[in-house]
């Protein structure tokens, strides 16, 4: 309830700085937070990357090993990416299962890497419908800060262009470790997801966790390097009009650009 | 494996299904199926057979979950064993939960939850076979059930995806374009307030292709509307029940 | 505790009534409600069927599909019957695992129709010890009206009844699906559960959710086509005395006779 | 695989075990084994080596759980993991959830849980090893623990199985008869009160059959009856004490 | 609360009695309650025992079937010991998942037996990386009288030295018993597990539930036949002096020394 | 499978990773590195890399846990997925639950819970990539980010492991030598008021070896312990803060 009536108060705030175009922590509304991404930072992993995006901080590790295709997709590798809220990260997150929030936040930065197809899967199979190569990338958030998607799924692409990937020779059919041969992973393209919220009638990129705390609708938009929209999720308890939906996709594409920038100089 | 490639769509745009780039599936809905929930729907739309009931606002069990200022609205999607081609597992995947997530979400905007703190309203939606767009279809079941429920609502929503399949924007995707084509994206609409209340992409789409298709799908919404308004309109004037 | 008291006042209203021969909704005590029996509802399943009893309605679905047999049933293919009662089905029925209730009603219906024999098991083997044919009859209770250990069971006997089973070749040890081929399940036997509930010193045929409300006990009886009883399970938390339960026996096949014309319908 | 056939029965009637149509296998009970329970049974019947448990009248947790008119019987059957051929799996299995269901059921309607409104009595019963009709001898032990914990009851309840076997009615059977039987029919009976409060049937019975049976059944519930009435008076009179 | 106060009261005769060199039952402090022994508890399994400490009991039964080993393992037969409180044995189990203490209680008892490396597990292979045996040592708590971790351990032990282990084939591939030959376990050595309980200034060994009540810290040290100290365990909320863990590990092999005369009773 | 088996100790007792009997890895603590938690610290220790993050004292949920008399203390030792070779099941294993006992246990008598009765502190400890010892460099974390919430302490908890390597007693065991080594010991040490709060070992120990082991892995506690202050100290003494 106290904070519900905090909420509240900070929403009237928040809005009385938007009307004269300004945000609490002085960004435009179409700006993001600094974007700092470290890699390596897990050498036992085959990649990971530990990245800020403003108060927000993220670890992602990738861990390559060969596994056996899903049935009727035996000519494509296996990417699963995952996403936790460690309880260290946030008083209000318990240790446990993942609720709904925690499912939806790992699929769709999941869904975002896949349906760009940043990475080429049919390169992944080692054997056609018997033995393939399983790249599973898991983020763990450490300190939550608001925009937990953007933050998770910029670790995630972080964490694979980090990546060496172990090179396997099939031994009587089943796959063995060559010591020593590794490669890049096969990338197609860069994902940059960009996630806006829209409180009354402003939109604002990158939301912090008190914009988070006291905004309408949130929308989370995934493009990749030749400017084409690939996932898209709203979220929130209300709306967007036609119009701010379509205002939010060029953002996505503009604001995208910047940070594919700093992508390109990890390849 | 050997994969059968069915061809999406012919020259002259005609889809597999044999609609047209801008045709809705064959969709009907009928009101107040249940005799235990509060409000109800059975929907059709393509091969998708989806029911929703709807309880409430009713208490909150656990009580710590309830809000002293607002109603509470709560949501399960969830998909019977035999719906899907290979026998699912009953106990709810991943995916359904995400699903159960962004149809409350959807819903959240049409309903006047303020007036009922401390209760919860239940909708509970069992998709008893699965086709393309089974989102859509169980939101705008779902919408319904709500209406007949008596709850207060600002406006009903109606949902309805387009896509891209063979290079072109589509209205209303079907399972097979759904798994052989370029994107899906399935929107709801609260007709009269104007107001986008879900909207997902999966796929791949340019700019302009995007704006088009959120278009087209918004188009399919209204058509939805009128489905929707039609089986109320039978049930709360032609039958002449309450 | 109120509803505890209307039960109360319930069960004398019934026990009155009951006294001069009467139950609330004006059937006999040893009739049924009118059962309506609609297949093939859900067409993506191998058979299914929608029932209604009374107030009572059940949707069940039949996915046959290859598997293993279980070890040391190397010889019998599968079969397994669930239930579940959705919770649109009822304002009390809460979303998770199955509680007892549940799991003893899953298990009764299955027995009803494992122990009849129904289903001639070894004619669905495909290599003995290595694979055989599947059938899952999953009932979901989407409106309940009471007495749904019957709704359940016929619903599943009427699913199967509807079943086309498709052909399965053998390949490199595999099963494959011959396409456009397929034939009627095994059907040795129709099994009729017959549920009755004891309120007082009546015996009352097929209650609805107001006569269990405040029964004493309950028997479901299961009698196949021979005239034989096949599976019985006692519920509720009193007890019945021999004389009652001999009497059961009889009612039991005298209205199963009645249920399995509709069923001989559907052949 | 190769399944030995057992042959079941001679043909003058006796059975692999040695018994005759009508006889019960041995059957021993010990009152008050356990020191912290507050009544406790231990059975031996047939191989089946059965402990039961009672706590109670206590307080109920979950408190949304108790009943304010009224006390509750709540029933844990379970098995051990060595309790069986093939070593089982410690979490309860649906079976055992569906026998503690009518283990329950069939001691209720002996307990007097009026006198206690807003508490439980935990009934807890372990198969240290299984045999056929496990889950009488469960019962007849937890009915003996009940008595012991000094829980009011109406009577005891007192349980055993009858079955076919190669067409003939027995009484009481045991493992391979209930695995390679015609039918199997365990039954519960308060003895003094004359009602049955729990009857089930796996198999196949003609309507004759099925009476004959249930009253084959029924003398051996007496018999049994007289175990449990002998274990109990060996703890409260001939040890003196209480 | 009401039994916070208790165990307060408990703690000051207890410690009043220890200051005089006495505990509640008339124990010296370092010396065990009566352990009794009775193998064959359990006909139907492997190999069982049913001990008594004091007014601990508890039941341990031994399955013996083929399984594969663990991957990277190829060369070891599989040990798994577990134990449970059973809610019988104590009202303040409660049914359900196993909680931190049992699985501490469980790890703790497998720990023991597997670091003295009482079974030669190479002994137990049938094809090296394919087929092995596999000894499942389940315990029971039937009645808790303090000291588990004691009383699951001798259980475990006394189960093992009473097994007898089927003879297993290789007949394509796969383990077929051989009916009617059988041997005794491969045993190297044998672990005994020394329990102590620091209250005050005082170490008492095999603590009744009482003593555990009110216990600041707890030991247990599990020795093997050579005077090894092959596994320790401290828990409780407080801590001991090195000093007196020195003098503990000292306890464990005296006392230790007796219980293993027990055992050898069982060879 | 073929096994390479390292040397792990040269005649001169030089060990596999170049240390000498009695030196420790390396060891970096950093205080507060977490913005949401009440406190945190951050080690490395070898190439084990943990962050623990503590909350409270603060309100119990659920409420029935809350100690009328005292706070409690809780403790979650988690691995992350990415943290070991094979990759890791994120839910919590066995071991991981009875690490999160043992450390519990080994940091409550530090901590003055009298003072909060009614609250809880939350210890959240996460393992980003283990080695060797990684329970004792968790410990140490989660102590320091004991003191760096302001939580009120009796001393600081500083664990390290000493263990058995070809025949040698040595200290602070590393992955390989846990792994092909004849025994590990981690022990953990309240180092000014002199009591050992954790002590576990696995492995095969002489008496005399057991002795000379406990007192190689307090001295490596005592080394720890001045990293631990030293990394407090550079938080609230040079930087200034509070």
């Amino acid at each position: 309830m106290n904070s519900q009536i905090i909420d509240q108060l900070k929403r009237e705030k928040i809005l009385e700085l938007l009307k004269t175009g300004k945000r609490i922590d002085g960004r435009s509304l179409d700006e993001q937070r600094a974007l700092t991404i470290e890699t390596g930072v897990i050498p036992k992993a085959n990649g990971s990357a530990r990245i800020k995006l403003g108060n927000t901080e993220v670890i992602t590790g990738v861990k390559i090993q060969p596994d056996k295709p899903f049935p009727d997709l035996g000519d494509k590798g296996i990417l699963i990416c995952t996403a936790e809220i460690l309880p260290l990260a946030d008083p209000n997150v318990e240790p446990g299962p993942p609720n709904e929030e925690v499912i939806e936040l790992a699929r769709v930065v999941d869904r975002g890497i896949r349906e760009t197809e940043m990475i080429d899967l049919h390169q992944l199979v080692l054997i056609e419908d018997k033995s393939v190569i399983g790249m599973f990338i898991d983020s763990s958030v450490i300190d939550s800060g608001g925009n937990l998607f953007d933050a998770c799924s910029y670790a995630s692409v972080a964490g694979i262009l980090s990546c060496t990937v172990p090179k396997y020779e099939i031994k009587d059919e089943a796959p063995v470790l060559v010591e020593g041969v590794t490669s890049k992973p096969p990338i197609k393209t860069l994902p940059v997801s960009v996630t806006m919220a829209r409180i009354g009638d402003y939109v604002v990129v990158d939301p912090t966790k008190d914009e988070e705390s006291c905004m309408d609708a949130r929308i989370t938009i995934t493009t990749n390097s030749d400017g084409n929209i690939c996932a898209v999720q709203k979220g929130g308890s209300d709306g967007f009009t036609a119009e701010q939906l379509i205002q939010c996709s060029e953002t996505a594409l503009s604001v995208g650009r910047k940070i594919r920038k700093q992508f390109e100089q990890l390849k | 494996m050997v994969k059968i490639m069915t061809q999406l769509m012919t020259e002259d745009g005609i889809r597999c299904d044999g609609r047209r780039l801008d045709e809705l599936r064959n969709i009907s809905i009928k009101v107040g199926v249940l005799k235990n929930a509060d409000g109800s729907a059975y929907i059709e739309f393509g091969k998708n057979k989806i029911l929703a009931g709807v309880f409430g606002p009713r208490d909150v069990h656990p009580k710590h979950m309830a809000n002293q200022d607002s109603g509470i609205l709560r949501c399960r999607y969830h998909m019977s064993p035999f719906s899907v081609t290979e026998r699912k597992n009953p106990a709810p995947s991943r995916r359904e939960i995400e699903i159960s997530k962004v149809i409350k979400e959807a819903l959240q905007p049409s309903v006047i939850l303020k007036d009922y703190p401390r209760t919860v309203i239940d909708v509970f939606i069992e998709v008893l076979q699965a086709d393309g767009g089974s989102r859509c279809a169980a939101l705008d079941a779902a919408s319904v059930a709500l209406a007949d429920a008596g709850i207060p609502m600002r406006d009903l929503v109606s949902a309805c995806a387009a896509g891209k399949v063979a290079d072109r924007i589509v209205l209303d995707v079907n399972n097979e374009e759904d798994q052989e084509g370029q994107a899906d994206m399935p929107v709801a609409l609260m007709p009269n307030v104007g107001k986008i209340t879900l909207l997902q992409l999966d796929g791949m789409l340019k700019p302009e292709e995007f704006k088009t298709c959120m278009q087209t799908a918004l188009v399919g919404c209204r058509k939805v509307y009128e489905v929707q308004r039609k089986a109320l309109m039978e049930k709360y004037f032609q039958t002449g029940e309450q």
